[in-house]
């Protein structure tokens, strides 16, 4: 899917119609929802991010900083957060070139009110409902004792107070997960929670156009849009966006090749040398791990920490990242990414590649002459090559790795059941803070479904990790992930291999291209400009 | 001739029936669950089962299947799980982007097909005969992807000639190289089967019979002979429509396109169930459908043929 | 010859009907009546022949006396027994006694057995010899149906229509059959080849005390060799006799002008030939009455109401006509 | 009498040496003089001849990654003296993975094939001779395998199922029968239908004497040639499988997987790693069909008159 | 009797197949002159397809080729004449019935269509007119209510009207030479009778010549004026019709009458010619009839004998030559 129509271009090129700025974007999947209210992907946030907006999101240093709350308070004990909305922000007027239900009205705290019971509501089934079960009233909302979630009020039109049920150190950095936006309940009620995905209708810098299945979707700027540059100018420059979707990322290199798009969502590896060297081509660290979890329930990795510090030092993750990734991520140690709070390089141990220390490890897990195990990962060609190149590795040291690929559903229900022995997984903050990784990914509450696919229970860690979450100051906060990252290294549940990198990549006549501090799925067009 | 057309609609039934069941077999024992997937690698037990509830994928297989035939009359074949679409219209917009392909790589297998067939079976054993069958050989032996693969390099990025993967806006150029590249394999075909079948009629009695009238080689050959020898090859073409939407799929794959290959193969991975069926259902029935346009088409190739 | 009461077989009312399907259940829409209503018998020791137009079901009858398809209705008698009562294994004994001989040289020989596989095997089924014994009498069979014993390791596709058509008749002979049921088995064949086959056939005939049915649509054929006649029209037995009296002295106008339309080898010979109006008209619709009205020049009212039956004339002369 | 039986042996002796060509022989003299067939069939014994004596045609182990020993300099060498075929990402011998990779598409080429031929002729043969209900029901499960579009079909059984050769093999086998059943219940409604069927049944053949050695020896050639080029069909699916991801594991040296592994480097320049297991695959298939469409012209009766 | 109309004069047609070459037709000479009825008899194979086929120079090529001889037609030799000059012949001078009525006819046209096809091309008429005189034809050859019956197909037709189409569309452009290759081998005799009337009738009424193939004795004797007996690929014996079956002269002749059973003249026992038709790729030296033949001698099997005219008789065979009595 890519815009120019090279029959038309000569006919059409004519100076008024070349004022039309639209971005054009590689995407590598059907977005499966455009409703914010119930897309998990990134394909689908690349999208959202454009059409609809949160209380707060982050700089580019990931502090937390206002977007639809110009300001808000927080209360000594950390349970009652304020927000002092912005004013004159208003809903879209049109979507697919028809006009919306709500008229373009401005947004008030009703509004918002409105969207919170909404999306919590039991009712709607939002998959991400869960992320905000701190608030007050919470509980009795999901089982339909109370009509309205209590801890979410009014104060006035431009003001409302949240109230949590324990203090929250990262409760800010939620609200900006994408699925917390505001929303217009008369065009909700309108199509209705099904038919509301193919008639978004927000906030956001550009509007819903149209959406071509498995094709494109197109986004037209929001002219009423609140925000202007610093010079005064209206934003969005672009005057819309069009995301092409191809589902193969040798193709989208080639139709970036051939211009066909100004962003492409990812480049892959073989292509990594020839997009360094271009301009636009912007690369920073991602609040990401890649890792291959044990499953602490079944043999061989049962009980068995040598054997599973074996396998992490018999990795060459540094050979891995520069030979098969082109130097495209950071080895990884624990479970933490650099730049997460409670990162830190010199927490012990290390895993270095050491095929000595590997064997001796082996020898002392009970497999003197090597083991076999089998891995299994979800059918992709960068999961595949990882794969690949550590089975290799891993040969060295007499282990011996079988692998078997299944597709995500296959995987994500294994995982859920904990199936598997030895498994892919990656996991990417939902908001930066190290609760999204120690306490999902790792607390015993959570083995299953909910993110801890390793089975991995251990007291002190659940006890730090808990005791963490309510933590209101920062550095004891820290000093306690510290301590669980040294736990969850110590035990190994994970063999842990690296850290992502996140990039985007534009062709050079885009202007103010960026890179987002939460990952480049995360960048709003709004002040991005083409200048040819 | 309706009454032939309604009576073959109804035998099909039992096939369709057929089809369904399997579906629901691959479907119920799969690993992965739908409503799991939705909610991303991070689900939440209690939601994911009020999604099943929902979805009614908690009924025991029988009632679903029920339901679903029961809908089918209807035409109502469902929502997809993913993005509440009705399957019927997640259908029906990717028909035309299929059915192009389709069409178009179906034209180019007859046009290319027939004539290379037609002057390899006139000029038997001759140079010419040996370089186009082995040519028709070669592509069926090439596989498609590998095919497409080189096609983009070469016409894309090389050459330039085609501007990119996907639909464009719709131009034709975009369905160029891959209904060249879909239609490979059915033209290889054709070409062999109407030399063979050529072949085979030039050696008939009546063939001989029309030359002894005076007539010209040219219109022996095209008028007498071709008529007769295409029998066998639409019984090819409606054949191979059933294996095009097999191929649509890699094709569609590659190069971007947004058909129903794309759709299912989209809904495989996300066990979208009531989409994966729909599919199935539909494939089914365009195959039943254009084996049943190739029999309708024989009385025109074969007046021996009646339907009553 | 005192075969008169010696009845070897015996047809009695015997009809075979094809279903012909249609409709969406694939109902049987109507027959083809192939076989309507024959009565005949044949004598042990003589050949009777049987001839008639193409698709007047000659074959049809053949392959119902040996239940090779099952039979409408009727009585196959065969020495005493109704052969369409037996059981599937009497009838495999039964199968020892009556044998056929098939038309088309190529079809009727499997083509991936030597011809040793071909005679042999009805010795192996009947476990009638094995081994050095089984190979000696095939040896044998081959000599006597004057093949080189060299042949028995090749491959039917290796010899000509006569010398297949041997190795058909030695494989029917290698059971000792008492009655050979033969469909048109020279049509297929060359003038020069066709006399050695008929000249086989005879001997055989005299050798192992065969009795023949001799189907054909060549009358001279037929006249040569048969004891006894039958003539067929549309499933239907028109006229039997002896055969000297059928051709000297034919009654049904069917066999009338059948006999005068057969182009005699002759110049000199010239002859009054009736030509028969029109075609034969289809089994699946034969005409009401006597199915010969509609191209006989003698044609009365009653022939198209009423089906005439076959009635001796005298000296074993059958006719089914309402001139007589 | 001493005399003949002495004659006899004699000429048994004789003939002993002077065996009749059976219509294989016929169709085996035919085959060697077509020259397309001939060279599908050559391209087919040198493939298996590589594929069995793989370790001694080629230098290296398949499975070896030379990034590890010899730096960042083995990886994706372009074809060279000492690399023939190139090297992949990880410095792997591309030219020995081809070669081993025969093993694969000849192994479930061969295996898949067997069991849809033996699934397929068994019913065909079955619903053609017994007909009525029997062949009703059988034509359905045909027909619903043939409504069904296949590579759907392939796709889920091998996404969903464990992945492992002898399950590939079933999936695959089991869902190719279908035109084997067709081959097999025509041909046999046809041969049931012959005089030598006919003549069988009148010298007192039983039902599976007629089936063994009148029906399925006759039905033997158009179903093998039907084999030989469904050989090449499943090779090629196969092939499609591994590229689209599933089946075959790494490192294991599917063609299809090298393809699809490779085609991410194939537009950035390095494109012997996908070109050339693509040729291999070409060239196995078009022996198979090549030498497929000389057998059926060899084989077929109607050209024998 | 008047003009030659066609002259054979050693016609040789050899097909040259992957297991050898055969000599389908190996040296054949014979006339036929205007309004003479040629009768062609002898076993399958022995090349009288290929005869009359080489004469229309329609023998499929390759395998086949007439590799000698001269086919003179009006005193122009067929064999020197273009493509383009041969199709302005075919079926327009010289026309075929073939043997097999039910093939010969193409399925997917009506008959109509067929036989108007050659009516257009070769008589310069347009459509319409060609389908009048079509529908004339078919009346001519009895088919009733021929107008109707032009807009039928091959297979809504019985084997004796599809034979008459043939001869509609063979006669329809009145044509010197009507070549019938066993114009009623495939029908029953009710049905052949009604064809060889009608052939005679129109013989008689358009005075075409005819060559006549068949294997069928009784059908020459009754339709020939003279005959023609060929033994693989040669002449063996050639006279008119009484004079053959009266006094036939070679051994095969001979033994052809003998062999047939007769309805006028019962026999007790047939004639048997001995052994089989030689195989073509291996033709007997000497005379190619020696092995089958009770009379032949030493040179019958080193020497070819050629084709003797005693009496207007022509014979092939030693046994009428002076070297007879030496080779005893
Ligand atoms: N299996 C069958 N199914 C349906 N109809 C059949 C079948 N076998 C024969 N018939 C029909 O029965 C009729 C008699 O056929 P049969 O073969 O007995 O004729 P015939 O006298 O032997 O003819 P021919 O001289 O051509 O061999 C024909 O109309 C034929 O079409
Ligand atoms: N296309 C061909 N290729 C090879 N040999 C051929 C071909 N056509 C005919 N012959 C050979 O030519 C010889 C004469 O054939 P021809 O058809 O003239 O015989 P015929 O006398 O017409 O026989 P029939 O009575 O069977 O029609 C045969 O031996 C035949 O095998
Ligand atoms: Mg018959
Ligand atoms: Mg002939």
């Amino acid at each position: 899917g890519c815009g120019q129509k090279p029959a038309e271009q000569g006919k059409e090129e004519q100076p008024q119609k070349e004022a039309s700025k639209i971005l054009r974007v590689g995407i590598i999947s059907n977005p499966p929802k455009l409703d914010p209210v119930f897309a998990t992907d990134t394909s689908s946030a690349r999208v959202i991010y454009q059409i609809f907006e949160t209380l707060v999101d982050y700089d580019n240093d990931g502090n937390v900083q206002p977007l639809l709350a110009e300001s808000w308070d927080i209360s000594e004990d950390a349970l009652e957060y304020v927000f002092h909305l912005r004013k004159g922000v208003k809903f879209h007027s049109s979507v697919a070139g028809e006009p919306t239900a709500n008229g373009g009205r401005e947004v008030t705290a009703d509004d918002w009110i409105w969207s919170f019971n909404y999306i919590l509501n039991p009712d709607t089934n939002s998959p991400r409902a869960y992320f905000l079960d701190m608030i007050k009233g919470y509980e009795d909302y999901q089982k339909k004792k109370t009509e309205q979630i209590a801890g979410i009020s009014k104060v006035d039109d431009y003001t409302i107070k949240i109230e949590l049920d324990y203090p929250f150190a990262p409760f800010l950095s939620v609200l900006a997960y994408n699925t917390f936006n505001v929303l217009p309940k008369e065009d909700v009620e309108k199509h209705g929670t099904d038919q509301f995905n193919f008639h978004p209708v927000g906030t956001g810098p550009f509007k819903f156009e149209e959406w071509i299945q498995d094709d494109k979707i197109v986004l037209s700027k929001n002219e009423n849009y609140w925000a202007k540059d610093e010079n005064g100018n209206q934003l969005p420059y672009l005057d819309g966006v069009e995301f092409g979707i191809v589902t193969d990322l040798a193709m989208q290199w080639t139709e970036f090749g051939l211009g066909n798009f100004d962003i492409i969502e990812e480049v892959d590896d073989p292509y990594y040398h020839e997009a360094k060297e271009m301009p636009n081509f912007i690369e920073r660290a991602e609040l990401a791990t890649y890792y291959y979890g044990f499953n602490l329930t079944m043999a061989p990795f049962k009980d068995n920490k040598p054997l599973r510090q074996a396998f992490n030092y018999a990795i060459d993750r540094q050979g891995l990242i520069d030979i098969v990734r082109n130097g495209r991520a950071l080895p990884a140690s624990g479970a933490l990414p650099p730049g997460m709070m409670g990162y830190d390089e010199s927490i012990e141990p290390k895993y270095t590649y050491d095929v000595e220390k590997a064997k001796a490890l082996l020898k002392e897990a009970g497999y003197p002459n090597g083991i076999k195990v089998e891995l299994t990962y979800n059918t992709s060609d960068a999961h595949k090559r990882i794969a690949e190149a550590l089975q290799a590795q891993f040969k060295q040291t007499g282990i011996d790795v079988s692998l078997k690929n299944i597709d995500w559903g296959a995987l994500l229900d294994a995982a859920d059941r904990l199936e598997m022995p030895f498994f892919r997984m990656g996991w990417t903050a939902d908001y930066p803070d190290p609760d999204n990784f120690l306490y999902v990914l790792l607390h015993s509450d959570n083995i299953g479904p909910n993110g801890n696919y390793t089975g991995f229970s251990n007291k002190d860690f659940d006890e730090i990790t808990m005791k963490a979450r309510t933590e209101t100051d920062p550095a004891v906060r820290e000093e306690l992930y510290k301590k669980a990252e040294s736990i969850a290294r110590e035990e190994a549940p994970w063999l842990f291999i690296y850290h992502y990198t996140t990039h985007g990549l534009a062709q050079p006549y885009v202007k103010n291209m960026r890179v987002p501090f939460f990952g480049a799925y995360s960048l709003k067009y709004t002040n991005l400009d083409i200048e040819k | 001739m309706l009454n032939y057309v309604i009576r073959r609609l109804v035998g099909a039934i039992p096939v369709l029936v057929g089809v369904i069941a399997v579906v629901f077999i691959l479907t119920t024992i799969v690993p992965g669950d739908p409503a799991r997937i939705m909610m991303g690698q991070r689900g939440n037990p209690e939601t994911i089962a009020k999604i099943r509830h929902e979805m009614g994928l908690d009924k025991p297989l029988p009632i679903q299947f029920l339901d679903f035939m029961k809908n089918a009359l209807t035409l109502n074949l469902g929502k997809s799980y993913r993005n509440n679409m009705t399957v019927v219209e997640a259908i029906t917009t990717r028909i035309p982007v299929t059915f192009k392909l389709a069409f178009f790589a179906m034209v180019i297998a007859i046009l290319v097909g027939v004539p290379l067939g037609i002057i390899s079976a006139v000029k038997q054993y001759s140079w010419i005969d040996y370089g186009a069958m082995f040519f028709a050989i070669l592509g069926i032996s090439a596989p498609v992807f590998w095919v497409a693969l080189l096609a983009v390099v070469l016409f894309c990025v090389i050459l330039g000639w085609i501007p990119g993967t996907g639909t464009g806006n719709g131009e034709l150029i975009y369905y160029v190289l891959p209904s060249i590249v879909l239609g490979l394999r059915p033209a290889a075909l054709i070409a062999r089967l109407t030399r063979s079948s050529m072949l085979e009629i030039v050696r008939q009695d009546y063939i001989r019979t029309a030359r002894a009238k005076g007539l010209s080689e040219r219109v022996v050959i095209m008028r007498h002979a071709l008529r007769n020898a295409l029998i066998p090859v639409v019984t090819v073409i409606g054949i191979e429509v059933a294996s095009l939407l097999s191929g649509v799929v890699i094709t569609e794959q590659i190069f971007s396109l947004p058909g129903i290959g794309r759709l299912s193969v989209e809904a495989l991975t996300n066990r979208d169930f009531p989409v994966i069926r729909g599919v199935v259902l539909f494939m089914a029935f365009i195959f039943v459908l254009a084996n049943l346009i190739v029999d309708l088409s024989y009385p025109f190739f074969d007046p021996r043929i009646k339907y009553d | 010859m005192d075969s008169s009461q010696n009845k070897i077989l015996e047809v009695k009312g015997l009809k075979k009907y094809f279903p012909i399907t249609g409709g969406l259940l694939r109902k049987t829409v109507g027959y083809v009546k192939a076989v309507d209503g024959v009565d005949i018998f044949i004598k042990r020791g003589e050949t009777l022949g049987l001839v008639g137009e193409s698709g007047c079901g000659k074959s049809t009858l053949g392959r119902v006396i040996l239940r090779l398809i099952d039979a409408t209705e009727g009585e196959i008698i065969y020495e005493g027994q109704n052969v369409l009562k037996l059981t599937k294994s009497r009838m495999r004994e039964m199968r020892k006694k009556m044998q056929i001989i098939f038309q088309d040289p190529y079809a009727s020989l499997n083509p991936r057995m030597t011809v040793g596989d071909i005679i042999g095997e009805p010795m192996d089924i009947f476990n009638l010899a094995k081994g050095r014994e089984k190979e000696e009498k095939v040896l044998e069979l081959l000599s006597v149906v004057g093949l080189d014993i060299q042949h028995i390791r090749r491959y039917p596709h290796e010899f000509s229509g006569g010398q297949r058509q041997r190795i058909g008749i030695a494989r029917a002979l290698a059971v000792d059959p008492e009655l050979i049921i033969c469909d048109e088995p020279v049509s297929a064949l060359d003038v020069s080849v066709r006399s050695q086959v008929l000249n086989l056939m005879q001997e055989l005939q005299q050798k192992f005390e065969l009795t023949y049915l001799f189907i054909s649509h060549d009358l001279s054929v037929v006249k040569h060799i048969s004891d006894r006649v039958c003539v067929m029209y549309l499933g239907k037995v028109v006229e039997v006799s002896d055969k000297n009296e059928l051709y000297d002295n034919p009654l049904h106008p069917y066999t009338k002008a059948l006999l005068s339309a057969i182009p005699i080898p002759d110049p000199e010979v010239k002859r009054e030939r009736i030509i028969l109006e029109g075609d034969v008209p289809t089994p699946i619709n034969p005409p009401q009455g006597c199915r010969f009205h509609t191209r006989c020049r003698y044609a009365m009212p009653i022939c198209s109401q009423q089906e005439p039956v076959l009635k001796d004339v005298g000296k074993e002369h059958f006719i089914a006509c309402h001139l007589y | 009498m001493e005399t003949k039986t002495e004659k006899q042996k004699e000429e048994k002796n004789i003939n002993q040496k002077m065996e009749g060509r059976s219509l294989w022989a016929d169709g085996w003299i035919r085959l060697k003089r077509n020259k397309l067939a001939m060279f599908g069939m050559w391209l087919i014994i040198i493939i298996c001849l590589a594929a069995i004596f793989a370790p001694y045609i080629t230098r290296y182990d398949p499975n070896e990654q030379f990034i590890w020993t010899e730096g960042p300099s083995a990886k994706l060498v372009p074809p060279c003296s000492k690399y023939w075929f190139g090297t992949d990402v990880y410095g792997r011998d591309i030219y020995t993975r081809v070669i081993y990779g025969a093993r694969i598409s000849l192994q479930i080429g061969f295996a898949a094939t067997a069991i849809s031929v033996i699934i397929g002729v068994i019913l065909g043969s079955i619903a053609g001779y017994y007909g009525g209900i029997i062949d009703d029901f059988i034509s359905w499960l045909t027909n619903v395998i043939f409504a069904f579009p296949f590579l759907l079909f392939v796709l889920a059984l091998v996404a969903y199922l464990p992945p492992s050769l002898p399950l590939l093999y079933m999936a695959i086998g089991v869902i190719s029968w279908a035109s084997f059943a067709r081959v097999a219940r025509g041909q046999v409604i046809q041969l049931k239908e012959m005089e030598f069927v006919e003549a069988a049944t009148a010298i007192g053949s039983h039902d599976k004497r007629i089936i063994f050695k009148h029906i399925l020896p006759n039905i033997l050639a158009p179903i093998i040639v039907q084999t030989t080029l469904e050989i090449g069909s499943i090779i090629m699916l196969e092939s499609s499988l591994s590229f689209l991801g599933f089946g075959i594991q790494p490192p294991k040296p599917a063609w299809g997987y090298m393809i699809s592994e490779g085609k991410q480097y194939f537009l950035s320049g390095q494109w012997w790693w996908s070109v050339f297991p693509g040729l291999a695959i070409m060239i196995l298939v078009l022996g198979f069909n090549l030498f497929g469409d000389g057998l059926r012209d060899a084989l077929d009766p109607r050209l024998k008159q | 009797m008047s003009e030659n109309l066609v002259e054979v004069k050693n016609l040789k047609t050899y097909f040259y197949t992957e297991d050898g070459v055969v000599p389908a037709v190996d040296g054949v000479d014979f006339k036929i002159k205007e309004g003479e009825t040629l009768g062609i008899v002898g076993e399958s194979g022995c090349g009288k397809s290929v005869t009359s086929l080489s004469i229309l120079r329609l023998i499929p090529s390759p395998p086949g080729k007439i590799v000698d001889g001269e086919i003179l037609f009006r005193g122009e030799n067929l064999l020197q004449k273009s493509e383009a000059e041969m199709r302005k012949i075919r079926g327009n001078d010289i026309s075929m019935i073939f043997q097999e009525p039910m093939t010969s006819l193409n399925p997917v046209f009506t008959v109509g269509e067929q036989i108007a096809e050659a009516i257009e091309l070769h008589q310069g008429l347009n459509k319409k007119q060609a389908m009048d005189k079509t529908v004339e034809m078919l009346n001519l050859v009895g088919i009733p209510s021929a107008d109707k019956r032009v807009n039928d197909f091959p297979h809504q037709m019985s084997g004796g009207m599809r034979q008459r189409v043939m001869i509609a569309m063979a006669l329809s452009c009145n044509p010197s030479l009507l070549i019938a290759d066993e114009p009623t081998t495939a029908l029953d005799v009710t049905i052949q009778a009604q064809i060889l009337e009608l052939m005679k009738d129109l013989k008689k009424r358009l005075n075409t010549s005819i060559m006549l193939i068949t294997h069928d004795l009784g059908v020459v004797a009754e339709m020939a004026e003279n005959v023609l007996v060929m033994y693989a690929g040669k002449v063996v014996e050639y006279a008119d019709v009484r004079t053959i079956f009266k006094e036939p002269k070679h051994p095969y002749t001979i033994g052809l009458m003998g062999s047939i059973p007769r309805l006028d003249q019962p026999k007790e026992k047939l004639y048997v010619i001995e052994g089989t038709v030689p195989n073509p790729f291996n033709m007997p030296k000497g005379c190619r009839f020696h092995p089958r033949c009770p009379e032949a001698r030493e040179i019958c099997v080193t020497k070819e004998p050629e084709l003797i005219t005693i009496n207007g008789h022509q014979v092939c065979c030693w046994k009428y030559c002076n070297e007879w009595k030496g080779a005893e």
